[in-house]
């Protein structure tokens, strides 16, 4: 009773690619081709050099005509590549472009194996699995589904700030959701920008200030994504706005509140300057914020106790804001919930944690630090008004710049930071420029691929910063000499001069690498993408689709994907965008018709209600049969492998066609 | 708990005092050893140098002895001992070729070893296993005040840093506080102690040795806390030459930073053992814990001296 | 002009099949009054021969019921292949293997061992085993000799049409029998019964859950059934879902699940998969242990989801046993 | 099987992940051995029990089952699914004479090319060690115990006297 049955009247066309010589070198391609040329139903059968070339295309459509094919298998890439592009072609040709199959004979196949006969015989057997299976192939028909024009941009770094303006100069409406009180991202706290040395706020706060303004920009700071649902066109989000205790819609950013705060001098830690500076209860993180709103630290405010509110306090600042009635103790978090079409995430990354490379006496030794609190230290409008300053109160005459801290290490994280290098040596420049100080930079290999970038590094040579090669064993603070007394002493080997060298200087930097986020996994399960082995937001192909996710609609920008200096975060920003654009003007996106369907042989056993994930399979009303709402279905195949009388079909991979693909691989030549 | 126990050539030679210490401490926490029967060699020395292979079967030995015994985890204190067994268990994981080598070796002699034997140190067991809530309730004479230099040395943090930090260690001086020890910063926890170029080239080799003494003075140190009887021993046997080559350096005074101190009268620091240390925590004698060892004795300090300690 | 004729064999099977036949009833009157039975050797003496003496084809359709174990069974099969025209699968043994089929998952040596010896209720010292042919008063009897699979009717000859159930009930019988005299025939190899799962005619089907996930599983004999709800909603397994209906939903109605001897629908290659894949996917437990820990209430899969569908299941017997030597 | 046996291992991958994992691999030029033979399917909540008992069937020595982590299926929880029914069809199949090395289910994200390939060369080990399973030739051998008594019967085998027919 065999319910597999061959499609007789199939004429296939078979077409095995040589990818020039990625596969024809692994994979004898001629005799693929004469293999599947004498299997049943195959008309045809051809080998060719490139078969997504034009040519190559052509090719097919013509045999179509000349040889009246009805069905077509080419083996070459793999499908996640070029399905597409052999699809049109066959529908070029006249076909229903669902009569054709794809094998996967380069990324699975030649590129993997090293037996030229083993590797032969897989491709026949793979080959021969296709050919099977296409006989049942059914002629299906794309669906269309409108996208919604609205876009959703997930943090306001420099990466998301441009994201978000181009796209609403392009007059499509953006939410831009930071987590942070202020968009700007890190950029914002940097002194200056390399190599050009143009000041980080003067070319990043207009870009603020115009998202603060846009009329089509939606700025939600201080907020979160919690929840997504829905599929490419169609998401819904949900968005957690914390509360900041003040109703942004009042605040006038007159700041008068902190100026009038119960605490006359600030005192509590200043995280936009890295720890370096304070701030009061009530406060606005730094000068250009955006949205120019105050925001009020319910843990330290003494009209809370330990976040909860207590109503203690004075109110010094209510006071201060007088008529405008903008702050409002009894803020609760909030959530919106939005509908957009597409996605861009741009959430950044997080520096290395110091913490995690004892050796170089961060927390132990105060005169070590970050190279983003030296940026903060640099900064005219840091918490030292630009003086270089020690944390002992000496101002620095030597210092010395680690480089590759928690990059380039087997033992933290094995990634090139790709900023470091260049930093580094922008904070030799600036802190000679304040300091006029000794400067030794240590480097693994200096790393100035960009444009003005090597001109940059010969600047610094002639300017008489030192650059020693080789990797920093230990900071420490043991005095070998007398001249080393008081100091910290940088142990190293010089890979060129060849010995291991003790320097002591004043200050050292650490050039922390760049990582992801703590939370990037649950971020990338918010989102339902994939991350790489390092933890970066993966993109669907390194060349094709730097921008783009598994999941379509969704797309990447900036340092979440890899680390990246601000041009190009900038430039993969305005890419996205532009992804983003192609579905909105398009105004529909096709869906992959796999999408199951329910046979009237169902007998309204209720097994499959269960276990679809978005509820797309109901109850008729009369109790009788299970439906599938093709609109709702995303098309696992859970429903179709779980139905116990097999009346649930999943198109594209229904049972006979699998099947018949298993019979396929597994039967003997 | 129960331990085999490994004492290795060490404890039972110029490291004795080591074994003195260790075992009245270990036995006045409740913890049992029970030393092997028929130990060779752990393969530390020469053998690593010349041939490794070799050594992993000197070292596996000891360890399919240890499995033998059944049960137990095997306990050795000292580092280089502690360092080829554990080396000699991470070969046989990694490479077939040094497993097939070792198997057959102790497939001569009758014996099997499945690797599993974990290989422990006093500290890891003290601090992870007796805890220091424990070690606090034995003490009975508390070491007030006496400022302490915590000196791990090399091996048992590299290659492999198995119960503490590669780069700044910190069980020993937990250890230490929990009796009352005051400890000093001291940057060169795991620094080189010359090991055996003190026997080869001296020159280097006691420069390294010197370099932790000066620095422990420079701290302000009353006495070395080591866990390695190599450690101890450069540290102790060459204070003489360290004297007539750098006696007349000079350092800040650690009590008087404005004045300078030389180093020269400064160097007979005593280099103890932790245990010794712990030893006289508990109330036993400097001559039950071999303190009158050392080339330097260490005499009880005063505030242990005071009968009962206060807790 | 003459009757039909119409012949019923047993092959390995209980006689249930048989006593269905006899259930018709008055109505096998009728039948009787239409056909002419040449062979039924359940009810009335035939010898070999006499089949042996029948022309080819000359039999209209023989209904035969039980599993193909035995050479004489497969004798029996081959010689009434040829002669009859239509030659019906009749009962689960015959479609499927049935019961006996299970014992696909022992040798024959296992199964002679204990049934001749290692069986509790067995006296043998002697340790006797049938054979092939014995001397007796000079006279030479054979006897047949077990195969060491069990075969469903259609692995040993073809088969025109397939009659489910344990047993097939008098409604699709007399529907079978009066399709093929009054030439109504469906298309060769079909399953005279409906195509469609038992859960439709079930009465209990409405009062299953729409969102059901198992959290147990329990036998029937481990718990007090309720006589309406479903029997999935109550922890124990049922096949209905997997198995044709056609039966009348007769064990659900008598408070017993459903064990599958219909078989699965045309749709469907191995029964047991199905209602193993349809069961877990349902399941409410997420990780490894809790998962495991569920299914023990599922001791034996293989009996519970292959009860009747062993031999002519994808996997036919346990892959593992020795194989038979050619005799 | 007149050349050398080597394991024939029928091996179902997501989409989303693991067949997206053993392009990572291509594109990274690792190198596994040649004995898997993929077949794509949007989700392992896909992997019907039947395909499985199907594939071995039809002369698989193994099935390898390659989904997304647990929490990360492009689908919510098609994973789960499939690694329940796992549970039970790998008792069952040992059950019915199939060892459980010869059924494996592994999740394995877009990222991990690496483990495709350490993965499969476990795999191909493990049943290189076992042997060929090779069902249809066992159904073929069983089978064979019938060859001969089919002409037989031409010949009216019946004329012997038989006891209690």
């Amino acid at each position: 009773m065999d319910k597999v049955n061959g499609n007789h009247d199939a004429r296939i066309g078979f077409y095995v690619c040589h990818c020039g010589h990625n596969i024809a070198a692994m994979v004898d391609c001629t005799e693929v081709a004469k293999y599947v040329g004498q299997l049943p139903g195959v008309v045809l059968s051809r080998d060719y050099k490139y078969m997504c070339s034009d040519p190559g295309q052509e090719l097919i459509q013509k045999d179509i005509k000349e040889f009246g094919l009805n069905r077509i298998v080419v083996a070459s890439c793999s499908p996640l590549l070029h399905e597409h592009t052999f699809r049109s072609a066959v529908e070029a040709g006249g076909l229903n472009p669902f009569f054709f199959h794809m094998v996967n004979i380069r990324e699975q196949d030649s590129w993997v194996h090293t037996d030229r006969a083993e590797a032969t015989t897989k491709a026949k057997a793979l080959s021969r699995a296709a050919v099977r299976r296409v006989a049942h192939h059914k002629a299906l028909e794309v669906k269309q589904v409108p996208v919604q024009p609205d876009v959703l941009v997930v943090g306001g770094g420099i990466a998301g700030i441009h994201a978000a303006l181009t796209l609403a100069k392009a007059g499509k409406k953006v939410y831009l959701v930071e987590r942070e009180p202020s968009i700007g991202g890190h950029m914002a706290k940097f002194d200056k920008t390399f190599p050009t040395l143009d000041c980080a706020a003067c070319i990043l706060t207009p870009k603020m200030s115009e998202v603060g303004a846009h009329k089509n920009i939606t700025l939600w700071s201080y907020s979160e994504v919690v929840k997504m649902d829905g599929y490419v066109g169609n998401f819904t989000v949900t968005i957690k706005r914390k509360p900041r205790y003040i109703n942004e819609d009042l605040c006038t950013g007159c700041q008068e509140c902190i100026a009038n705060c119960i605490y006359k001098e600030p005192k509590f830690t200043d995280e936009f300057n890295e720890g370096l500076g304070k701030r009061k209860p009530v406060y606005i993180p730094f000068p250009q914020a955006t949205p120019q709103v105050v925001l009020i630290d319910p843990e330290v405010c003494l009209n809370f106790k330990r976040g909860v509110l207590t109503d203690k306090c004075k109110k010094t600042c209510v006071e201060a804001c007088g008529e405008k009635k903008a702050i409002d103790f009894k803020q609760k978090e909030e959530f919106r919930e939005i509908k957009v079409g597409t996605i861009i995430v741009a959430t950044g990354f997080q520096t290395f944690d110091v913490g995690r490379m004892p050796q170089y006496g961060y927390g132990r030794y105060p005169n070590v630090y970050t190279s983003l609190e030296v940026e903060r230290l640099v900064n005219a409008s840091g918490p030292t008004a630009g003086d270089v300053v020690l944390r002992d109160g000496r101002h620095p005459k030597s210092i010395g710049i680690i480089h590759c801290v928690g990059s380039r290490d087997r033992n933290t994280n094995r990634w090139c930071s790709r900023v470091c290098c260049m930093y580094s040596m922008k904070l030799a420049h600036l802190l000679k420029e304040h300091t006029a100080a000794e400067i030794y930079n240590f480097y693994i290999d200096i790393r100035a691929a960009g444009k003005g970038y090597e001109e940059f590094y010969d600047k610094l040579l002639e300017e008489g910063v030192h650059f020693i090669r080789g990797r920093v064993g230990e900071v420490t603070d043991w005095a070998f000499i007398p001249e080393e007394e008081g100091k910290l002493v940088i142990r190293v080997e010089d890979t060129l001069a060849g010995v291991v060298r003790r320097i002591p200087v004043d200050m050292v930097v650490l050039a922390t690498g760049l990582e992801p986020h703590a939370d990037a996994q649950s971020v990338r399960r918010l989102f339902n993408m994939s991350c790489g082995s390092e933890g970066f937001f993966l993109e669907r192909h390194p060349k094709l689709a730097p921008v783009n996710t598994f999941t379509d609609g969704i797309f990447l920008a900036g340092c979440c994907q890899s680390p990246k200096d601000i041009p190009d975060s900038v430039a993969q920003a305005g890419a996205a965008a532009a992804e983003a654009l192609v579905l909105i003007d398009k105004g529909h996106i096709e869906q992959e018709p796999n999408t199951a369907h329910i046979l009237d042989d169902c007998s309204g056993c209720k097994s499959c209600i269960p276990l679809c994930p978005y509820t797309a399979i109901t109850l008729t009303e009369d109790g009788k049969k299970a439906v599938i709402n093709e609109a709702l279905c995303k098309g696992c195949g859970t429903c179709a492998a779980a139905c116990p009388s097999g009346s649930i079909v999943q198109d594209l991979f229904d049972d006979e066609e699998v099947f018949s693909e298993i019979q396929g691989v597994l039967a003997y030549d | 708990m129960k331990y085999s126990y490994f004492p290795g050539c060490s404890l039972k030679g110029t490291g004795r005092a080591y074994e003195e210490s260790l075992l009245p401490v270990l036995k006045a926490l409740g913890v049992e050893l029970e030393e092997l029967d028929d130990w060779n060699c752990c393969g530390a020395t020469a053998y690593m140098a010349v041939d490794e292979v070799k050594a992993c079967v000197m070292a596996s030995r000891n360890l399919a002895i240890a499995e033998k015994a059944g049960h137990q985890e095997l306990l050795a204190p000292c580092s280089a001992c502690y360092l080829v067994l554990n080396k000699t268990k991470h070969y046989l994981h990694e490479s077939p070729v040094v497993e097939a080598v070792v198997q057959k070796a102790l497939h001569q002699a009758n014996l099997t070893y499945s690797g599993n034997t974990p290989v422990r140190h006093p500290l890891d067991v003290l601090v992870n296993n007796v805890g220091i809530d424990a070690i606090k309730k034995r003490v009975t004479q508390p070491l007030k005040g006496l400022k302490v230099a915590p000196y791990y040395g090399c091996q048992i943090v590299r290659p492999y840093a198995t119960f503490d930090d590669q780069y700044n260690p910190t069980t020993m001086d937990r250890l230490l506080e929990a009796i009352g020890c005051t400890m000093v910063t001291y940057p060169l926890k795991t620094r080189c102690c010359g090991g055996s170029l003190t026997g080869t080239l001296p020159e280097p080799g006691l420069l390294c040795a010197y370099v932790l003494l000066k620095e422990a003075i420079a701290r302000g140190a009353d006495v070395i806390a080591t866990v390695c009887p190599l450690c101890q021993f450069n540290l102790d046997c060459y204070r003489d030459k360290m004297a007539s080559k750098w006696g007349d350096e000079t350092i800040p005074d650690p009590r008087n930073p404005a004045a300078r101190i030389s180093v020269g009268p400064q160097l007979n620091m005593p280099v103890v053992y932790f245990t010794q240390l712990l030893g006289l925590a508990f109330g036993f004698s400097e001559k039950e814990l071999g303190l009158h060892r050392g080339f330097t004795p260490m005499r009880k300090p005063a505030c242990a001296r005071a009968q009962p300690a206060a807790a | 002009m003459p009757k039909p004729k119409v012949a019923f064999y047993w092959c390995a099977s209980c006689g249930g099949c048989e006593e269905t036949v006899v259930d018709l009833a008055e109505d096998i009157l009728a039948v009787v009054e239409r056909v002419d039975i040449v062979f039924w050797p359940v009810a009335m003496d035939f010898k070999y021969r006499d089949v042996e003496a029948m022309a080819d084809q000359s039999i209209f359709a023989t209904l035969l019921n039980g599993a193909i174990r035995s050479s004489e069974q497969e004798a029996m099969a081959h010689l009434l292949r040829r002669k009859s025209r239509y030659l019906i699968a009749y009962g689960s043994c015959a479609c499927t293997g049935g019961i006996p089929g299970l014992a696909n998952q022992f040798s024959r040596e296992q199964i002679l061992k204990f049934n001749y010896e290692d069986a509790p209720s067995v006296v043998n010292e002697s340790k006797v085993r049938p054979q092939l042919v014995f001397e007796e008063a000079g006279r030479r009897p054979h006897l047949p000799e077990l195969r060491h699979v069990v075969r469903s009717l259609d692995q040993v000859v073809e088969v025109d049409y397939y009659i489910p159930g344990c047993p097939p009930t008098p409604k699709i019988t007399k529907a079978a029998v009066a399709a093929l005299l009054d030439g109504r025939l469906p298309p060769k190899g079909a399953v005279l019964a409906p195509d469609i799962a038992l859960c439709e005619e079930c009465p209990r089907r409405d009062s299953k859950p729409a969102d059901l996930s198992f959290t147990e599983f329990k036998r029937p004999h481990q718990k007090l059934l309720d006589p309406a709800k479903c029997f999935l909603a109550q922890g124990v397994v049922c096949m209905g879902p997997a198995t044709r209906q056609g039966c009348e939903a007769q064990c659900p109605s008598g408070n017993m699940p459903c064990t599958g001897c219909f078989g699965g629908t045309d749709r469907v290659k191995d029964q047991g998969a199905k209602i193993l894949s349809s069961l877990c996917a349902n399941l409410a437990p997420k990780e490894e242990a809790p998962i495991r820990q569920l299914l023990e209430g599922i001791p034996d899969p293989v009996g519970t989801f292959y009860r009747y569908g062993l031999a002519k299941s994808l996997l036919r017997r346990k892959a593992d046993l020795e194989t038979p030597k050619t005799t | 099987m007149t050349k050398e046996w080597s394991p024939r291992i029928v091996a179902f991958f997501c989409n989303w992940c693991t067949y997206t994992a053993a392009d990572l691999a291509g594109v990274s030029r690792m190198k596994y051995a040649a004995n898997t033979r993929t077949i794509r399917l949007m989700c392992s909540g896909r992997v019907d029990p039947q395909f499985i008992l199907e594939a071995f069937a039809k002369g698989a020595d193994g099935v390898l089952i390659g989904g997304c982590h647990p929490n990360d299926c492009h689908y919510a929880e098609g994973n789960y699914k499939m690694l329940r029914r796992f549970e039970l069809l790998r008792r069952m199949l040992k059950d019915m004479g199939i060892p459980p090395e010869r059924f494996r289910l592994e999740w394995i994200s877009a990222a991990e090319g690496e483990k495709v390939k350490s993965v499969i060369n476990d795999m191909v080990k493990k049943i290189t060690a076992l042997g060929p399973l090779d069902l249809p030739g066992k159904f073929a051998d069983w089978d064979r115990e019938m060859t001969e008594l089919a002409p037989a019967v031409e010949s009216a085998p019946v004329e012997k006297e038989v006891a209690h027919a």
